[in-house]
């Protein structure tokens, strides 16, 4: 935990995610006006300083420095802090992050965090490229490797140790894409996925189908953080960051290790929810990184939600719904919303928000949630980050 | 082959000792022999080849030479999305395999049966295969016969 | 100024700059290995965190997720927070600056800060194109425009609006290089410029002469970062981080304004002497951005270190040399050691421990030095980024 | 004729409405015109053309047409190192200007006229040209003769 001040998370707002016919810099431009129009107390003025969270702009935009080019686009002119960060898949929650130590540390008083992606481009096979240098580019991306391949591994390990089925899989999907259909700014909001039409998607990555896996998403998705004490100007009901977790180990797929035991989720796990005074089990609802439905599934385990091994059965017992234990991804989570690498992290914080305050369609609002947890990791699930939020009243 | 097309591959070859200090490693290749650098200090064998040590922090590396042979500890197949310049091999089939001799899991291309006939545990060679302007890359032949069952 | 705690820098070290025959990653791990054995008193198991400060890794060494990379390649395993920040030029200072308020926040007990970047390709035009979306690419890059066009017409309007001369922009150069010449890691460490050399060079974007402007260069550094009550157990001569700015306030060119008058300098030079409580008078030495000779002397007046449109007399006056008010780029500065966009930031503060520990060679080691500026501004000078340092006893 | 060599241009062409929102900017041009976008709240005149005012967050903005004449207030030129795919054009000149009747100080390419013949304060027109990929885009024209003295 800080031993700073206070921060409170106090509203947001996402553009509509998809294949949209938008460039990177009318993403930001629709993300700034609704969330100016989602936070009526927010004044350009007050905002001192801002934090984009963005993967591979250079190469899907072809576009750097983009955090001052983000302000020019807000209208925001930040005195204090104005910095990009990168953390591929996990680069929003990365923006929140450096927010949030800012603010505590007393270096701003008014931050806004934007978090933006455009990944579908005339060319797919360019898009595909840019993906293939998240890993290790010259020893592991050159071997022809993006994500689809690697997580297909780690499923097709987990099958073999823990005898996880394709169906458990695919129940990660319905779960999610049922999410999804209340949330209208998911990639696929208005589409329905059974498990029965998921089994007969196309292999992608074998034993991973279609349906398995995320898409490449355009959009963009802001929140604002203030110091403790300026919450009341802006709601009734400030999201506090109560706890903080990160942990990176290794890099070269050589030196993963074991596919299924992720090490620093574990660590990164214990310190958010330490840091909190919280345990798992007291989380209400928690936004998981299904970048993969595998990848849901093995992060219930290392949350400690359930025994190693045990995902799939979990899933089966619909504890991660609403009614059971801890819902996991009521947004609709990588899998029904799309993951525009750079805005997932900032989207997930702000469903946190919303689901505090009560503002989602009731299919997916979970009861009078108090504790939430956001989850990303990055890259070969290599890293993990992660935040605790608490509902203030 | 003058390529100006991005891969996964550097853009520009980068394999000679002007543009990397890791060079023989892919002399030894071309020469048929995987090698990589090994820690004088503290015996860390290190992959990929490093110039420092990254458990000592030390830069006194020594070249050694690893086994070609491995098992497969987990594989897949790039079926749609390739990267551009790598269309036309899809489907990409790869795999973490564990060197025979030496303690390193390697990552790479299989080459020599698709992804539907392998299985965990199956033997791999190491092999060099060259690439477009005069470069060269490693990957793994399916080696000694197909397993009966296959796991995938 | 930080409501936080206090945050020390315990050290640093720089590779050799210049033209390398080395990779990213090879920059990234000779780093390492002289952070390491420049302060001995680390431990990478006490290493809880790491910044990392990259431009454009995904274009020059086309690899994307370089934070947990580098954690690879330096053997930490950062659990507390590991990101890297980009902001072009500045994205070293960046990377210090979250450092900083992770530290103050109390997220971070000891955190390494690594600054790299690989700019020397086969291709030069491609390299060319990379720094051409340091701008507003699709509407100011799409022209052809990158840095050195842009700063030639800074440099234009200052000569007309002041009567600054070519002489005046050469001394600048010929000072850098001469401290350049007492910095082994300088990419001209061996070269020697004299104003007439200068002025013979051939033009790159007129009036700017090759003298004029900083190198593609490739080069990484790293520093440490501790909490206060850490620092004694590294150093007896800690650098305390007493002050910080940062402005951005317009990207596309249209919005620029005057191009002689930077009011985000101002701003932050405001925001990080007033959160010091000194005064520029004050400093003993000030790294300032000279990436190009024009730079510099517009810095001096936005300092506030002379009136507006006397830098080049300021210059000839000697007041920026050893022996004058305040030394300026002591290390030898861009246009003496090269500019790796990531790396610059992070060797300015290497020279600030430097030279608060008496380490640097006497023709460049300023005298008894207290108080030490870094600025860094990036890409148009539409965002300018500072840090003040005090030296501890 | 195709393009793959990256350019300071999108690698892909995005001018059509399809891929960009500001699509008419690119139709207004073939047609000889200038446009962009203002608020209609707030009266702000925007560039480049936008989707969101930046002054007062809305997105109720109509499109305007600018004057196609300006003065040079800066100006210079790139000699060497220009970017991949415009190696050939080297001299690029470029420069700001003041449109004469509209509060913008627009960036460009300048052709008619080489930068040692320019000075500050000199007339240029704006004019389309073609961009491979049957993109347009705009640059400026040196309009009305040369002074006698150059700045530069
Ligand atoms: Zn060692
Ligand atoms: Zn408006």
């Amino acid at each position: 935990m800080s031993t700073g001040r206070p921060v409170a998370l106090v509203g947001g707002a996402s553009t509509v995610w998809g294949v949209r016919a938008a460039t990177w810099s009318e993403l930001v431009q629709e993300a700034g006006a609704r969330l100016f129009a989602a936070v009526p107390g927010l004044a350009a003025a007050d905002v001192d300083s801002l934090f984009v969270g963005a993967a591979e702009p250079e190469r899907f935009a072809f576009q750097s420095h983009v955090a001052p080019l983000a302000a020019e686009l807000l209208g925001l002119a930040p005195h204090r802090i104005v910095q990009r960060t990168e953390l591929a898949c996990a680069s929003g929650q990365s923006a929140i992050r450096s927010a949030y130590a800012a603010i505590a540390a007393g270096l701003s008083e008014v931050a806004v965090v934007l978090g933006v992606e455009k990944m579908n481009l005339p060319s797919m096979a360019e898009a595909n490229t840019s993906m293939a240098c998240v890993m290790d580019r010259p020893w592991d991306g050159a071997h022809g490797a993006t994500a689809p391949p690697f997580f297909a591994m780690v499923a097709q390990r987990h099958m073999l140790e823990y005898g996880t089925t394709p169906e458990q899989l695919a129940g990660v999907s319905v779960k999610n894409h049922r999410f999804a259909n209340s949330n209208p700014d998911a990639q696929f909001y208005e589409k329905k996925f059974s498990r029965e039409k998921l089994l007969g998607l196309p292999l992608v990555a074998p034993p991973l189908r279609l349906g398995d896996c995320s898409s490449m998403t355009d959009g963009a998705a802001a929140v604002v953080l203030v110091a403790g004490e300026k919450a009341r100007q802006y709601t009734d009901t400030p999201a506090w960051v109560r706890g903080s977790g990160q942990h990176a180990s290794w890099h070269n797929l050589a030196n993963s290790g074991s596919l299924t035991d992720w090490v620093g989720m574990r660590s990164a796990a214990r310190e958010a929810l330490g840091s909190a005074g919280i345990t798992a089990q007291q989380l209400d609802f928690a936004e998981l990184h299904d970048c993969f439905t595998i990848s849901e599934l093995i992060e219930y385990e290392m949350l400690g939600l359930c025994p190693r091994g045990q995902g799939g059965r979990y899933l089966e017992e619909g504890q991660t719904e609403i009614g059971g234990d801890v819902v996991v991804n009521p947004r609709g989570g990588l899998l029904g919303c799309g993951h525009p690498l750079g805005a997932t992290g900032v989207a997930q914080a702000v469903e946190v928000y919303r689901q505090f305050t009560h503002s989602v369609p009731p299919a997916r609002q979970v009861p009078d949630p108090e504790w939430a947890l956001v989850h990303n990791l990055s890259g070969s699930a290599n890293v993990h980050s992660m935040m605790v939020y608490q509902r203030g009243s | 082959m003058k390529r100006t097309t991005p891969t996964a591959f550097d853009f520009f070859p980068q394999e000679e000792s002007q543009q990397t200090r890791v060079s023989r490693f892919f002399e030894e290749l071309r020469a048929g022999r995987l090698s990589t650098t090994r820690c004088r200090k503290d015996g860390a064998l290190l992959w990929p080849p490093r110039v420092a040590c990254p458990r000592c922090h030390g830069e006194d590396l020594e070249w050694v030479e690893l086994p070609l042979t491995g098992r497969l500890y987990a594989f897949s197949a790039v079926l749609v999305g390739a990267p551009l310049g790598m269309e036309q091999d899809l489907p990409i089939t790869v795999g973490l395999a564990d060197l025979e001799g030496a303690p390193l899991r390697l990552f790479g291309r299989i080459v020599g049966a698709g992804w539907e006939r392998l299985s965990v545990g199956q033997r791999v060679r190491v092999e060099p295969f060259a690439v477009p302007d005069e470069r060269v890359f490693y990957r793994f032949r399916v080696d000694g016969g197909l397993a009966e069952n296959s796991s995938a």
